[in-house]
């Protein structure tokens, strides 16, 4: 039992990183522009099928850092030639020019690789075994998501509260006009502040794709769960969003190891439940079937507690 | 100070029409409804349940907009509603079919009650919250949703659904409902029906509340209402009408399956409703039929159909967020000038490097898609009546070519097709100040 | 048809506001320190301070848009500290706001008939044709006509002027029949010519209710207000007659330290 | 220029394609666009080439057929409005595969539409969906399944695994809907018929293709203890466990129902050498050779995008074809009726249709993803290897099928 919550513990860390490198970037997005990126899974996907198609040609370290810079660039380009001419219709219009572009951008990869996942697999120099728990390997590539992940939630930290660039971001976020009188290039910074937040999909793009399927269905996979994290944490909330990855990785994870149901539960509280009862389906759903919709219950159970979030502050 | 020239898309404040216009139009929305199922091209088997299928998906687009148009919120999950009231109508038919003795066209009604019960439930969870928030929470509530029929396969009926038969049943006035026909004649009864209901409800007190929080919900808590509670009101009134979509959906395809509460259902009524236009009532009725339009004929010219949505879908959000409904509409006031001849020139003139410019794009998107996804088919293909082959360079150029050559062109017909509007309007705005 | 009838019974009430030891802060920052004030009814009251002293805030408070950190408001003698802001409208009070707020998207006619729904009865209604509502509709035409705006009826508001838009939005605060009505500068940013007219506008339609009025216009305040406050630092640090406050030393200091006039 | 010479089949084939009077019009429905494209077009492809080769050979009673194809996008709804479409278009043969839930859809229209139309039945080929309800109690009589069921493909698997003395443990994981439900079922009831000392150490639902992350389940798995894992997970939900399991070092059996399904074998890799196992018809080492027609088809369309996947259409079609000879006409209900009880010898053995619930009887293959094989899959150097063949006649099962025949 111990074993079992032990590595039960370890692997709802590494999702819950996982989680969070996939959050990061759009949590910044949101945070300094107030844009929600639906776009964002799909970008994360294009970062997995860069750094598959980097690797071949250059090799794995090298295409660590261009695919994200590549992406970098790409979200650089939405932002500057797409999203700033839809700005003026409003917050939905953004959304839904974002929504499209999912919609195109995984026709796009479909065109260019076509239908079948690619041969994604973890390079030779990270794959091995890190160490070993209970008899349980524990890969090296993941060891790199897991500091990649915190490397990503220090980096935005600090770029965001400690440093001058960071409080003139998140000042023209308020007021962009006073930011601008101020002789700075507002436009210039969102332009930025997307390409960061697009760079940090495809980074996490680069290691997810190891660890999940790198397909054009990539996006549609992820997308869901990665929306769910940033409204329970908080939208715009970094802190909050690392909370919430932490939180539904190790629930998620414990909730597997349960296999007791609510029909158990009636049992031991001497309620009789048999097949004809009415929603004997839905007792006899095990905690453990259940674990992968534990986020979505959580949502609901987040916005009738509290509807702004973990660390939410703005009511947006 | 604001300018004082409108753009076309601000006037959402449609004007409402004086009592004999109104029911001049639906009289006549009836009429056409009741002659379509027999113009040459719809009057066979699949034509008339194309024209069933744009009811429904009408329906459906119509109570989204309810939500998205009128009040301003947009949901990731609002086949939740349609597929609920879906599953509640195929059970009533089973019920039927084993003998409880309702007629079958009026089960969409257990649809209406159902996505009404849901709608009031979720509402009052998601309203709490407008905006990209409420976005993400009808999401997550669609993919809850979602999964929970693949968990409940006694009621959901798991992956191959639920199924019943639409003709086992008392007949209501000697219809059996066997042929299209006489499905089509009970959707579009339904479909007329609700989208009066969903008119007259964009004219009451409460319709009006929604508009005003759509534009500003702030000020409206400061005239006495709780905006939450207009949310909710609008919210479960648009269930209710996905549920009524959904019960139809139920006689016409006499199966629901998990496909209908899922997130790729919510997202093409996103899409018809956008497309149509959110700003008419009229938009989301001309989403409806033309994406599903598309969506059955489109598909069996090129497996790239998916891309040309998507990238008429931008097109519309970057260039005519007020849908084509919007663009149709815009031509109103004009449309009795004599520059309106002037006008349809300059869009002819136009439309000739469009043309051109698209077909390049055309061109080079089949040839990627043919290379990418059936290189098997060897590279040469007929596109336009034109034998090529894509391994070799020229069409790719040719492609391009037509692409700047197109745009570079066409730029120069924006001046023309400008000038024409301008005298268009000024003729209006003479003849208005006439009047 | 005799809108006046809706208005609540104020008879019972002694002052129609009443404010009592007010405190309101933003984490660690004291904004309102202890406001106390009661305002007659039908009285005219302008609030006047320099910038920054907490007009603005105080107003937010007494309309709902804040709850109070410590304190109470009495609205017509009821305790309202803490109500939303449209628990307060529905026991007559309205408000309008600096920073122009109206439906963008919809008609003048439309704004206005918003503003006079609930008060009417009508709630949240979707069994009333808005249209065939006799009363909401000729009391809005009403509203229209005492703001002038009837010719403007049809237009999307967006798309009004500046000064249209500020008359629309004292449309607004007043077409629900409000006992209480607190504007927040009225006149901002309009021309002289256009201020004078606005000043009949609130002269006119502030006839026979209480009114409170934030002003930076000193000719408007003095011209309008039966007694001013006089807001520093989240203080009141006078109340009086117009003529009163004119001579009041303690006024002139704040007024020339913070080099405002 | 021997070169020029590859292509001469193919154009030969081409040009005899080329419909000068088409006249058996066969409707084929499923996914050929969206993210389940891939075994839709690979499908399509296959139907095609073995039509052409009926219609190279003359075609069925002098008739020519076309397969004109209709994209239902997986989607109950969409495959509806598509044979509303090729009903339209004359189609009398409905060809689908993709989905159980879909075919469930076509055969209940289907049976209301020959309800309903007298003299223009129609007839449905089911090549791939495998929910065994469809031939037992949603059996009728238009619907032809050449697909061995999931409950044939348990038996099979069982029965290999009730001859290793080595299995002990078994964990059950499927996806939590009919489909996941019902191998969970049949294996624990096989199992427990056929090896009741083995011990079913953990019986596992996870809601359908939502789970990102697998480690949890292994963790699980690897707790319990078991030696062999059998699952009916497809697609993400397949590959995703068995990687999941290599991350952690978990040493089982897999023994799966689509562990060779396109693209599964590119995506797992070398995670799956020696311990991945399927349940088959066939696969490329089943016979020493290839057999010429797959070989055939490999050479009209290369690429690891159209690794070979469907022998059983081979015997599909010609049972088609021996069928419509046999009735002397092309009309479906004397097809049909042929079809029934048809027997049919090919390179694996022979293959029976089943008349009492229309279901084929063929050989299955247990087989093992291993390295050093003759023919590799997907051109990744990998291919299956075969542990063990079940006969068709031991792959019958009891139907609980009540067949309704037209008079």
């Amino acid at each position: 039992m111990l074993e079992l919550a032990t590595v039960s513990l370890l692997n709802g860390i590494v999702y819950g990183l996982l989680l969070f490198m996939l959050t990061s970037g759009l949590t910044l997005i949101f945070s300094m522009m107030g844009v929600l990126n639906f776009a964002h899974a799909s970008v994360f996907m294009v970062g997995a099928y860069l750094s598959y198609q980097f690797a071949r040609w250059v090799g794995f370290w090298p295409a660590l850092v261009i695919a994200p810079l590549a992406c970098g660039l790409i979200g650089a380009a939405i932002e500057r030639y797409g999203l700033r001419h839809v700005h003026k219709s409003g917050h939905v219009a953004e959304i839904l020019f974002t929504f499209g572009l999912a919609y195109l951008i995984e026709e796009l990869v479909t065109m260019i690789w076509g239908r079948n996942a690619v041969a994604n697999s973890v390079p030779a120099v990270i794959d091995f075994p890190l160490f070993s728990l209970f008899g349980s390997s524990f890969p090296a590539y993941k060891g790199l998501m897991m500091a990649i992940s915190i490397a990503m939630f220090v980096f935005l930290y600090v770029a965001l509260k400690r440093t001058r660039i960071g409080l003139v971001i998140q000042a023209a976020l308020t007021h962009p006009q006073m930011v601008g009188a101020l002789g700075h290039d507002v436009p210039g910074i969102f332009v930025l502040v997307f390409a960061v937040g697009s760079a940090l999909a495809g980074l996490a793009g680069v290691i997810g794709g190891f660890m999940l399927l790198t397909q054009p269905t990539l996006a549609n996979a992820i997308g869901p769960i990665v929306f769910v994290v940033v409204v329970i944490g908080g939208l715009g909330s970094l802190g909050g969003a690392l909370i919430a990855s932490m939180l539904i990785g190790i629930l998620q994870t414990f909730a597997v190891a349960i296999d007791y149901s609510l029909l158990d539960a009636l049992r031991a509280a001497g309620i009789a439940v048999t097949r004809a009862s009415p929603l004997y389906d839905f007792y006899s759903i095990k905690v453990a079937t259940a674990a992968p919709i534990v986020p979505y219950v959580l949502l609901v159970l987040m916005l009738i507690v509290r509807p702004r979030g973990l660390m939410g502050k703005r009511d947006v | 100070m604001k300018s004082v020239a409108a753009a076309p898309e601000m006037t959402s404040a449609e004007p409402t029409p004086s009592w004999m216009t109104r029911s001049r139009t639906w009289v006549g929305a009836a009429a056409i409804l009741l002659v379509l199922p027999h113009i040459p091209g719809l009057n066979a088997d699949f034509g008339r349940s194309l024209l069933s299928q744009m009811g429904i998906a009408a329906v459906f687009a119509l109570s989204f907009n309810l939500l998205l148009g009128q009040t301003g919120l947009l949901s990731f999950g609002h086949a939740v509603y349609f597929g609920l009231g879906g599953y509640a109508t195929v059970h009533l038919m089973r019920a039927i079919n084993h003998g409880l003795p309702v007629p079958v066209p009026l089960a969409p009604l257990a649809g209406a009650a159902t996505g009404l019960l849901f709608g009031v439930l979720f509402g009052s969870v998601t309203t709490r919250r407008a905006g990209t928030i409420f976005a993400l929470i009808t999401l997550g509530i669609g993919e809850l949703v979602y999964a929970t029929t693949f968990m409940l396969p006694s009621y959901f009926g798991g992956e191959e659904g639920i199924t019943a038969s639409r003709t086992r049943g008392p007949a209501l006035l000697g219809f059996d409902l066997g042929p299209q026909l006489q499905v089509y004649y009970v959707v579009a009864l339904w479909a007329i029906i609700a989208a009066a209901l969903m008119y007259a409800f964009t004219r009451t007190p409460v319709g009006r509340m929604c508009n005003a929080v759509r534009d500003n919900p702030e000020r409206v808590e400061f005239v006495g209402y709780n905006t939450q509670r207009v949310r909710f009101v609008a919210f479960s009134a648009a269930g209710l009408f996905a549920g009524l979509a959904g019960g139809l959906h139920a006689i016409n395809y006499e199966i629901v399956a998990a496909d209908s509460v899922s997130a790729l259902r919510s997202g093409t009524v996103l899409l018809m409703t956008y497309i149509g236009g959110v700003g008419r009532f009229i938009g989301p009725v001309i989403g409806a039929a033309v994406l599903t339009w598309l969506q059955a004929s489109l598909s069996g010219y090129t497996s790239a159909w998916l891309f040309y949505l998507g990238l008429f879908f931008m097109a519309i959000i970057v260039f005519a967020p007020a849908g084509l409904a919007g663009l149709i509409l815009m031509h109103r006031p004009i449309i009795r000038m004599p520059a309106f001849w002037r006008v349809l020139r300059a869009y002819a003139i136009a439309f000739a490097p469009a043309l051109v410019m698209t077909i390049g794009a055309i061109v080079i998107i089949e040839m990627s898609y043919r290379l990418s996804t059936q290189p098997e088919l060897g590279t040469r293909m007929r596109l336009f009546w034109t034998d090529i082959d894509a391994a070799t360079p020229w069409p790719w150029l040719a492609a391009v070519v037509m692409i700047v050559s197109g745009f570079v062109v066409f730029r120069k017909t924006w001046p023309i097709v400008a000038q024409a509007w301008q005298q268009a309007t000024t003729e209006a705005s003479v003849a208005a100040g006439a009047r | 048809m005799n809108a006046m009838a809706k208005i609540p019974d104020i008879e019972a009430a002694p002052t129609a506001l009443e404010l009592c030891d007010l405190h309101k802060s933003f984490g660690p920052t004291p904004i309102i320190r202890g406001v106390s004030l009661g305002i007659a009814r039908g009285e005219r009251h302008a609030m006047i301070g320099p910038n920054g002293a907490g007009k603005s805030t105080l107003f937010n408070l007494i309309s709902g848009r804040f709850a109070p950190t410590a304190g109470s408001i009495r609205l017509n003698g009821e305790q309202v500290s803490g109500f939303p802001p449209y628990q307060l409208n529905r026991r007559g009070l309205a408000r309008s706001f600096q920073v122009t707020n109206i439906f963008p998207r919809l008609s003048v006619f439309e704004n206005i008939r918003c503003s006079v729904l609930w008060s009417l009865g009508y709630r949240y209604s979707f069994w009333h044709r808005v249209d065939s509502l006799r009363d909401a509709n000729a009391q809005a035409e009403r509203t229209l006509e005492q703001i002038r705006m009837t010719a403007r009826r049809d237009v999307p508001a967006g798309v009004l002027t500046y000064a249209e838009q500020r008359a629309l939005e004292i449309g607004i605060t007043i077409a629900g029949n409000a006992n209480v009505i607190l504007l927040d500068e009225p006149t901002a940013g309009m021309s002289r010519r256009e201020a004078a007219n606005a000043v009949e506008l609130i002269r006119a339609v502030s006839q026979g209710r209480t009114l409170v009025i934030v002003e930076h216009d000193m000719g408007v305040v003095f011209d309008l207000a039966d007694r001013i406050s006089v807001l520093v630092y989240g203080e009141i640090i006078a109340t009086d007659t117009p003529e009163k406050i004119r001579g009041n030393k303690a006024v002139q200091a704040a007024y020339l330290d913070s080099a405002h006039a | 220029m021997h070169s020029i010479f590859r292509y001469v089949p193919v154009v030969v084939a081409l040009l005899i394609a080329a419909p000068a009077a088409a006249d058996v019009k066969i409707a084929f429905i499923d996914p050929l666009s969206g993210g389940a494209a891939t075994t839709g077009i690979l499908a399509q492809k296959t139907h095609q080439f073995y039509i052409d080769a009926i219609n190279a050979a003359g075609g069925i009673n002098g008739e020519k057929i076309e397969l004109i194809s209709f994209d239902n996008k997986v989607n109950p709804q969409e495959s509806l409005i598509q044979l509303k479409k090729a009903l339209d278009e004359g189609a009398r043969y409905v060809v689908q595969g993709n989905g159980s839930s879909i075919a469930h859809a076509i055969t209940d229209a289907v049976l209301k539409y020959n309800e309903r139309n007298p003299g223009k039945e129609v007839v449905f080929l089911n090549y791939a969906a495998v929910d065994p309800a469809l031939t037992n109690e949603k059996c009728n009589f238009w619907h032809f399944r050449f697909d061995a069921d999931a409950d044939m493909k348990m038996a099979a698997m069982t029965d290999v695994i009730a001859k290793d003395s080595k299995v002990k443990k078994v964990y059950l994981i499927n996806q939590d809907y009919s489909f996941g439900k019902a191998v969970a079922v049949a294996a624990t009831k096989m199992l427990a018929e056929k090896r009741p000392d083995i011990k079913i150490v953990g019986d596992e639902l996870h809601p359908l293709q939502k789970v990102q992350d697998f480690s949890p389940y292994v963790a699980k798995i690897k707790a319990s203890g078991a030696d062999t894992v059998i699952t009916g997970n497809w697609s993400n939900d397949m590959v995703l466990l068995v990687k999941a399991g290599k991350d952690a070092g978990l040493k089982v059996k897999w023994e799966t129902f689509y562990g060779g399904s396109p693209g599964t074998v590119t995506a797992i890799g070398e995670a799956g050498v020696d311990t991945l196992k399927q349940v088959t018809e066939w696969h490329k080492n089943a016979t020493p050779d290839l057999d010429p027609t797959v070989a055939a088809f490999m050479k009209r369309y290369p690429g690891k995008e159209n690794e070979y996947a469907y022998y059983r259409a081979k015997a599909m079609w010609d049972m088609f074809a021996a069928a419509a000879k046999k009735a002397g006409s092309n009309d479906p209900v004397k097809v049909a009726k042929a079809l029934e009880g048809m027997k049919m010898p090919t390179p694996v053995g022979e293959v029976e249709m089943r008349a009492d619930n229309h279901q084929l009887l063929q050989p299955l293959y247990v087989s093992t993803l291993s390295k050093n094989t003759k023919y590799d899959v997907e051109d990744s150097g990998l291919g299956w290897k075969s542990d063990a063949k079940v006969d068709a006649k031991a792959t019958a099962l009891p139907t609980t099928c009540k067949m309704q025949r037209p008079t």
